[in-house]
C-alpha cells in the first residue's frame, strides 16, 4: 500500500511525497512507470468505461481496482491513497467537461490521494493538469508523440524537424533521440511547475503557458466561473500577485478578498469617505503618492482606495494579501469588462457600507467606476480632482477643502484586519501598537495580542490575542498530544471556515497551541496524513 | 420519409461462396425492424416500418417487386438479403414475405441475415421451399456472432445472445442442409486495439468449425449511435487498417472483409496515406482469398505503422484509445 | 561595410541575413559580440548621450559613428548598415517610452538595415525585443545576470539555486556553469523566436512569453495603439491567427480586414442581410451549421458572420485572413471590452452598407452585439433566432420564411474579393468558376484570368486578369532586366498601398511580371538590398 | 518659505586641514545665488535670495549673527563657509557680507568656496583683513574644479570654466598665502564606471601639483536637477563605492571624501549589503589618511565586487548604465 500527502500547496496543485515502501518515494507532480510501480495495472483488461459513460453503463462495469483506484465522473465516493483518472487523455481536449468532471471529482476525492492522469501529459500542457490536481503523470503521450514525429516543447507539438532549429539543446537533441527530448521536456516542464507552486504563482504560470492553447485558455476561464476550484485556496499568499491578463481580473483571490471586504469588513467610521488611486508602490502607503494623500487627508477622512484588478481596498487592509501584493500592467486605458467587474465591486461596497458623504479623488478609468458604481448604489460623489491630476496642487488643495469640516480620527488597520480576517468586531481602545510600519506588534497594556505578518498582512494572535476572538479554532482528539506541528489525523474537528495559511489556536486536552494552517478546514477533517498546523507557540495547562 | 415500397438499398457486386467467385444481388429491406435493437453499434435502430402485419406485408412484397423490375435474373449468380435484423423473425419478416423472397431468388443460392435464435427448422425450411431448386447451397444464414467471447459480446455489444447460441444454430442450419456465414466485429466498443485484434483472432479460430464462411467487419460508426456518442466525446477510434491485414494474414481460413467506410474518419482507418492501397488489397484478399495481396500491403513503408505498434504495446483500458 | 537585407519578415520582425565580410554572413536574429564584429565601437568612448536627452543636447552631443551608425530617439535621419540603438538598456523597463521611442525611428531607420539592441537580451525578454524589430543583441545583459547569481529563463531571472531544480538540463546546467546557462538560454530563447517568426505567428508566442512580465505586457499594449507598428504588417498570412488573449483583439491585423470589409468591400447587393453566427471550422462554409445555413438561406440574402475577435465578415470574404484563419477559446461568453469593440465594426459596417432588411439569425453575445450595433447605426433587425439555437428546427424555419419573398441571387467571392483586395469594382458577369472549393481557378470564356490562394485567400490575377486591375503595380527601373525575382534596388515606383504578401503587376521596358510582393511599398522604396517580389510569371515583350 | 537670516544649515565636525585633524564648524549661507548656476548635478539652483542689495546684506548678516548666537567661539578650530556659490562672487556676497564672515571667524583658519573667476587678488586681501589674526593658513578657498579634462567638465558639468582657470585661480590665491583646496567630482553625467574612475584618477595626479588639500566628492542625485531627470529615466547610476575606495587607496597624496548619501540609491552605493562598512571606512580615511582602513574594506568578500568589476569592464558609452 502506498500512502500520499501534501507538502505545499497552491490551490489545487500539490508538491506531495509519495510512498510507495519503507524504502522508495516518489516527490510529486512526477512521472511514472506506471504499470511497473502499480502492477496490478496489468490486471485491469477489458474493463474500460470512458468517462462519458452514463451512470447506468457505470453501475454495471466500472471496476475501481485496488492501487491505484480508478476514479470516473459518476464516481460517488472514492477512496485510496492513488487515484486513477481513466481515459482521462481523451478527456482534456474539451475544456468544458474537463472543468466540470473536474470540480465533481476534486470534491469526493480523499485530499490524502494522488491523482493520476494517464495517457495526458505533454510539454505543452502538464503545467496546467497540475494546475487543476494532477500529480502524476506518465510517458504515454510524450513518446506517442516521438513515434508520430513530433517534437515536443511547452509551446506545442511540432515537426520532428524542429529539433534541428537550435530550440533545445538537451541530452536528446545532442544525441538526435527525438524521445529521449521529449520525455525530459516533460519532465523540465513538470520542474518549473513545481518551482511555481513552491513561489505560490502556479496560476500566474498557467496564465502564460496556456496561451498558445485555445482550449487551455477555455479551460482556465471555465475553471474560473466554477467555485469547486477555489475551495482550497489559500487565505493569504507572501508571493506577488501578477494581474498581467484578463483572466488575473476573474482569479477567485480577487473575488475572496472583495467579498470580506464587503461583508466582513466594517468602516471605523461612516461620515466622510474619500476614495483614493492606487500607486505602483505597494503597500500603498509607502509610495510618495499615498504619503501626500494621507498628509492632506490627515485623518479627516476613511481612505479607500479604487483599484484595478482588485476593486476596492479599505487603507486599513492595504497590506492584506492580493492588495499589498499585486503587480499591474499600466496603460491607462481600463477597459469595459475590467471596468464593469470593478463596479461591481464598488457598488457592493457602498451599498453595504452608507457613508454620509463620499468624496471622489480619482481619475480616468477608477474616476468612470465610482461614478457608475456610485449612482447604482444610490450614493452622490463629491469631486475633488477636476484636473485629472490628483497629486496636482489644485486637486489636493479641492481635497484638503472638501474635509475642512471634517473631525480627525486615526483609521485602525488593527480594527479592520480582525475584521477581514475573523469577523470579529473588536473594541481596540486603548491597544498599543509598536514597530516601524509594516513590522509591528499590538500590545494591550504591556501584553503583546498580536504581531502583523508583514508578508501576507494578516494578524498573529498571541495566546493573550485569541482571547478576542470566537472562532478559527482546530480541536485535538482526546488523548491525542502533539509534538510539535499539528497532524491532520490528530485533529477531531475544526472551524469549517478555516483555509490555508489561517492564523488558528488549536486547543485539546491539557494542549493549546498557536499555529498557522498548511490545510484548509475539509482536508483536516478528511485527511488522514500530512502536516495540518504549524504551532507557533504551545501552551501546556 | 422513405418509400416503403423501394428496399433501402441495393447494388450488385461479387462475392466468394463456397470457395467460389459469383456475381450478386445484394438488397437491404426495411422490414418491420429488429426484435432486440439494442446493439451499441447499430445504427438500422429507426429503420422500421411501423405499421399493421398486412400493411407490412404489402410493403415489404412491394421492394421484392421493385427488385425485380429493377434486376434481372442473369444478371447475378448470388443473393443476399438484409433486413437490418432477422429475415427468419416472423414478426420482422412475415411469412408471406419469407416465401416472396424464396420465389424471387428461387433457383439460385441465397444468403440471408439473421440472429441465432430465428434459425429455426421451420423457418429454414419454409424458405427452402420456395427457394430450393436443387441448386448447390442454396441458402445460408448469416449470423452476427460478432465473438465468439461472451462477456465482450455482452458489454461491448449488447447482443443478447451467447456462442452456445450460434453454435445451436448452425447445427440447426447444417441439419437442414443450410449454410452458416459468421459476422464477426472488429473491434467493438469498450476494447483496446490489442484486445480487439486478439479477440477477433481467437474468434476466427474458434469459429471456424461451425461456420462454411467466416465474414469480419471493421466497426464503422453509424449516425445517432451509443458508438457515435461514444466516439464523439473522445471515448473510441475504429480499428486500424493495419490490425485487420494482421488478422486476415494470419487466420488459417479465408475470412471475407469489406473495410466499410475504410480510410475515413469514421470507419477503419490508419493515417490517410496508406489507407486507400490497403483497402484496395483488403478487397481483393476477400474475393480471391489470396494473401499474397496483403503480404504486399504489409510491407507499406507507411510511417503510421509505427504508431500502430505503438497503441499495440502501450494502449490500455484506462488510457485508451491513445489515437483518434 | 557590412551589408543586411531582410529575408522573412512577420511583421516589424525579420529573419535576415548580416554579410559581415564576403567570407561571413551572421543570420539574424542573432547575438553577436559587439566589439569584435564592429572593432570601431571601441572609440566611442565619452560619447554616452542617454535616449531622454533633449534635442538641444543631442544637437551638441549626439556622435553617430561608422558602423554601427548609433541612433537616438531624436534622430531624424539615419544611414547605415546596422544601427546601434544605444543605451537601449535604459529604455525597455519603461514600456510607454519604449513603444513611443521604437514608432519614431522605426519609421526613419532604412528597412535594410539591422538593428542592434545593445546590453538588452534576455531569455525573458529578447522574444518582445525582436517582435519591436530587433535583429541583433548581445551577451552583456546575461553575463551580468550571471555576475549577480542570476539564472535566466524564458520566464524571468531565479535565483542561481534555481540551476539545481531540474528545470533545465544545457551543457551549462550539467556543469554548473551558470553564465554558460545564461548564454545558452538567450540563444534557444532567439532560436525559438525565430521559429515562430517562419510561422508567421511570432505574435502569437509574444503575446504568451509577455504574461510574467507587465512591462512586456505593457509594451503590447501600446504598440498596439500606435499606428507605425502596423505600417509593416503583411495583407494577409497563411498561418493561424490563434486568438487566445484578450490583447488578440487589438491586433492590427483585424482593423486592417474591418477596415477593408467596411470602406472598400461592398455587398452584392442591398435588399436583404442575414446575419450569421461563425463556426469553429474554417472557412466557415466547410462547417456543418454554414451548410445548413446556406441550404436554408438559398441564396436569398447576402450572407454575413457576425464573430469573435473580428466582427463582420460577409460571406464571400471567409476565405481572407485572418477570416479563413482564427481559432479562439470558446465559453460562450464575450466579454464587454471584445463586444465594445465589435460592435464598433459591425455598427460601421450597417452603417456604410445600407439593406433593406437586416434578418438576425445569432444567439447569446453576438446577437447582443447585433441589436447595439444596429440601434447604433440606425437598422432594425428581424429576428429568426428566438431560442437561442441557430440550428433548431424552429429558428431554420423561421429563416426560411422570413426569406419566403426574397429573390434568389448567387454570392460572388470573386467580385467581393476583388474589392477587398484592390479595392476595384469589377462585372464578373460570364466569369466561371472551376475547380473544388477553394482550390479555384476563374475563366473568361475560356482565357484563366485569376486562382485563389487557399492559404490567404487572396486572388492570384492572370496577366489576363490584371486587365481588371488598375493599382497595385511596381515599376522597374529603365535599362534594368530583371532575372527571375525582382530586386528591391530595381524598382523605380510602386503603388504605395502595397503590402507584403500583395499580389501585383510588375511593368518595366519590355518587361511584364505577375508576382507576390515579399516586402512593403515603403520597403521596396527605400531598401537597397533583398527581394521585393516573387515573380511567378514573366511576358517578356 | 526658509528664514532668509537662518543659515541654510549648520554643523560640527571634524576636518583633515594642512595635515592636522581640527574640529570644525560648517556652515551653508543663503547668498544672492551662484552667478553660473547651470552645473548639471547642482540642486542649488533654487536656493539663492531674491532681493535687493541692502536687503541680502541684512539677511546675510543675520545669518552670521545666528551662527554667533548658536556657537561658541571655542567649539571648534576650523571655519568652513559654503554659499551654494562663490563666497568671493560680491554680486553673490556682498563685501559688507564678506567682512563680516572674517570678523566672525577672526583668528582662526577658514576655508571658503568660490569658483575659479572670483579668486581675485582684491577679494582675498578684503576677507584676509578682517580674518588674519596671524593664524597658521588663515585662510584656504575651496574650488570646485571637478576634473582637470576640459572636455568632460564642460559636457558632462557643463561648468563654464577650464583647468586652467583652475590654475590661475590657486597662483593668485597662493600669492596671496591663501591655501587651496580642490574638489573634485567622481563620476559626473556621461560617463561609464570606468571612464569616471580614470577621470578621477587623472585630475587627482594632475591637480596635487596646484592644490593644498583635493577633496573628491561622489556623484549624488538631488532633487530637481538635471541630474535627476535622467537618473529618473535610467541613464545614470552614482558611482560604485568600490570605485571610491580604489582611487582613495591608490592616489599618490591624501584625498579627502565625505560619501554623501552613501549607501542610497540616491548616493554613491554597492549592493546595499557592504555600502555601511565601506561608507564609514572612507570616512575615516578622509579624517586620518589612513590607508589601511582602505585595504581592510577592500578585502571585504560582498558579492557585489564582481557585478563592479565586470561593469568596470564591460560598460560602454552605448549601454550604460548596466546597473541602477
Amino acid at each position: 500500500m502506498s500512502l500520499f500527502d501534501a507538502r505545499k500547496r497552491d490551490g489545487n496543485a500539490r508538491i506531495g511525497n509519495l510512498k510507495l515502501s519503507d524504502e522508495e518515494s516518489i516527490s510529486t507532480p512526477a512521472v511514472i512507470d506506471a504499470e511497473s510501480v502499480f502492477p496490478s495495472l496489468e490486471e485491469r483488461g477489458f474493463t474500460n468505461l470512458p468517462p462519458s459513460a452514463s451512470k447506468a453503463e457505470f453501475g454495471k462495469y466500472f471496476v475501481a481496482g485496488e492501487e491505484p483506484t480508478a476514479v470516473h465522473p459518476q464516481s460517488e465516493s472514492v477512496e485510496g491513497s492513488v487515484l486513477l483518472f481513466s481515459n482521462w487523455n481523451t478527456v482534456i481536449s474539451d475544456a468544458r467537461r474537463h472543468a466540470e468532471y473536474m470540480e465533481k471529482l476534486l470534491a469526493v476525492c480523499p485530499p490524502d490521494a494522488a491523482r493520476y492522469a494517464p495517457a495526458c501529459g505533454l510539454p505543452s500542457n502538464v503545467a496546467s493538469l497540475i494546475y487543476l490536481g494532477f500529480d502524476l503523470f506518465d510517458y504515454t503521450a510524450v513518446d506517442l508523440a516521438a513515434v508520430q514525429k513530433k517534437f515536443c516543447t511547452p509551446e506545442g507539438e511540432f515537426d520532428a524537424s524542429y529539433m534541428e532549429k537550435g530550440i533545445c539543446d538537451c541530452p536528446g537533441c545532442k544525441a538526435g533521440d527525438l524521445k529521449l527530448h521529449n520525455r525530459l521536456a516533460l519532465e523540465k516542464e513538470i520542474a518549473l511547475a513545481r518551482v511555481w507552486i513552491e513561489q505560490g504563482q502556479l496560476r500566474e504560470f498557467m496564465e502564460m503557458r496556456c496561451r498558445l492553447h485555445a482550449e487551455q485558455v477555455s479551460l482556465l476561464r471555465h475553471v474560473d466561473r466554477r467555485p469547486g476550484f477555489a475551495v482550497n485556496l489559500p487565505v493569504v499568499r507572501s508571493s506577488r500577485f501578477l494581474a498581467n491578463s484578463s483572466e488575473s481580473m476573474t482569479r477567485a483571490e480577487i473575488a475572496f478578498f472583495e467579498d470580506r471586504v464587503i461583508n466582513r469588513f466594517v468602516p471605523g467610521r461612516t461620515d466622510v469617505c474619500v476614495l483614493l488611486p492606487c500607486a505602483a508602490r505597494k503597500p500603498y502607503s509607502l509610495s510618495r503618492s499615498h504619503q501626500l494623500f494621507s498628509r492632506v487627508v490627515d485623518s479627516r477622512a476613511h481612505e479607500v482606495i479604487v483599484t484595478s484588478p482588485l476593486g476596492v481596498v479599505p487603507r486599513e487592509l492595504e497590506l492584506i494579501y492580493p492588495a499589498g501584493h499585486y503587480d499591474v500592467p499600466v496603460t491607462g486605458y481600463w477597459d469595459k469588462e475590467e471596468s464593469a467587474i470593478l463596479v461591481e465591486y464598488l457598488t457592493a461596497y457602498l451599498t453595504k457600507h452608507r457613508y454620509d458623504r463620499v468624496i471622489c479623488h480619482l481619475e480616468g478609468g477608477a474616476k468612470e467606476v465610482a461614478k457608475t458604481a456610485a449612482q447604482a448604489a444610490g450614493v452622490e460623489l463629491e469631486f475633488t480632482c477636476n484636473d485629472d491630476k490628483p497629486l496636482s496642487p489644485d486637486s489636493l488643495r479641492a481635497l484638503n477643502n472638501a474635509l475642512r469640516e471634517s473631525r480627525k480620527r486615526r483609521t485602525d488597520p488593527i480594527r479592520g484586519t480582525l475584521l477581514w480576517q475573523f469577523g470579529e468586531l473588536v473594541d481596540t481602545k486603548g491597544w498599543l501598537t509598536k514597530g516601524r510600519y509594516p513590522n509591528q506588534k499590538i500590545y494591550e497594556k504591556k501584553t503583546q495580542i498580536f504581531s502583523i505578518d508583514p508578508e501576507t498582512g494578516l494578524l498573529r494572535p498571541t495566546h493573550e490575542g485569541w482571547k478576542y476572538i470566537n472562532g478559527y479554532r482546530v480541536w485535538i482528539s482526546d488523548g491525542f498530544v502533539p509534538q510539535g506541528d499539528i497532524l491532520a489525523p490528530g485533529i477531531a474537528d475544526c472551524d469549517p471556515q478555516i483555509r490555508e495559511g489561517d492564523e488558528v489556536f488549536v486547543g485539546g486536552e491539557g494542549y493549546q497551541a498557536t499555529g498557522k494552517t498548511t490545510m484548509g478546514a475539509d482536508e483536516m477533517l478528511r485527511a488522514n496524513r500530512g502536516i495540518a498546523v504549524r504551532v507557533r507557540k504551545t501552551n501546556r495547562k | 420519409m422513405t418509400d416503403p415500397r423501394k428496399p433501402l438499398a441495393s447494388w450488385k457486386g461479387q462475392d466468394r461462396y463456397f470457395g467460389e467467385v459469383l456475381s450478386s444481388l445484394t438488397g437491404i429491406f426495411l422490414s418491420g425492424g429488429c426484435s432486440w435493437n439494442r446493439c451499441r453499434m447499430c445504427g438500422y435502430k429507426n429503420d422500421r416500418d411501423t405499421c399493421s402485419k398486412d400493411e407490412l406485408i404489402d410493403h415489404m412484397k412491394g421492394q421484392i417487386l421493385w427488385m425485380q423490375e429493377n434486376y434481372a435474373p442473369d444478371e447475378y449468380q448470388l443473393g443476399k438479403i438484409f433486413t437490418s435484423g432477422s429475415v427468419f423473425d416472423p414478426n420482422e419478416v412475415p411469412l408471406e414475405v419469407l416465401d416472396a423472397f424464396g420465389e424471387f431468388f428461387a433457383g439460385k443460392p441465397l444468403i440471408a441475415e439473421s440472429r441465432s435464435e430465428y434459425v429455426t427448422e421451420d423457418a429454414l425450411s419454409r424458405l427452402l421451399k420456395s427457394l430450393d431448386k436443387g441448386q448447390a447451397h442454396p441458402l445460408t444464414v448469416a449470423i452476427g456472432l460478432e465473438t465468439t467471447n461472451d462477456t465482450i459480446r455482452e458489454k461491448s455489444i449488447d447482443k443478447g445472445n451467447t456462442f452456445e447460441d450460434f453454435i445451436k444454430a448452425a447445427e440447426t442450419a447444417h441439419n437442414a442442409g443450410v449454410g452458416v456465414k459468421a459476422y464477426l466485429m472488429m473491434k467493438p466498443l469498450f476494447l483496446t486495439e490489442k484486445e480487439a485484434m486478439e479477440d477477433m483472432e481467437k474468434s476466427i479460430r474458434e469459429v471456424a468449425p461451425y461456420a462454411d464462411m467466416i465474414s469480419m467487419n471493421l466497426c464503422t460508426i453509424q449516425g445517432r449511435t451509443e458508438l457515435e456518442h461514444y466516439w464523439q466525446k473522445g471515448g473510441f477510434r475504429p480499428p486500424y487498417l493495419w490490425s485487420a491485414v494482421k488478422v486476415l494474414r494470419e487466420a488459417d481460413v479465408p475470412v471475407a472483409c469489406d473495410p466499410v467506410g475504410g480510410g475515413f474518419k469514421r470507419g477503419p482507418h490508419n493515417c490517410g496515406t496508406c489507407d486507400k492501397e490497403i483497402v484496395a488489397a483488403i478487397n481483393e484478399y476477400s474475393l480471391t482469398a489470396d494473401k499474397s495481396v496483403l503480404d504486399d500491403v504489409w510491407e507499406i513503408p507507411c510511417a503510421c505503422k509505427k504508431e500502430w505498434e505503438f497503441v499495440l504495446t502501450n494502449e490500455r483500458s484506462w488510457n485508451m484509445p491513445l489515437t483518434q
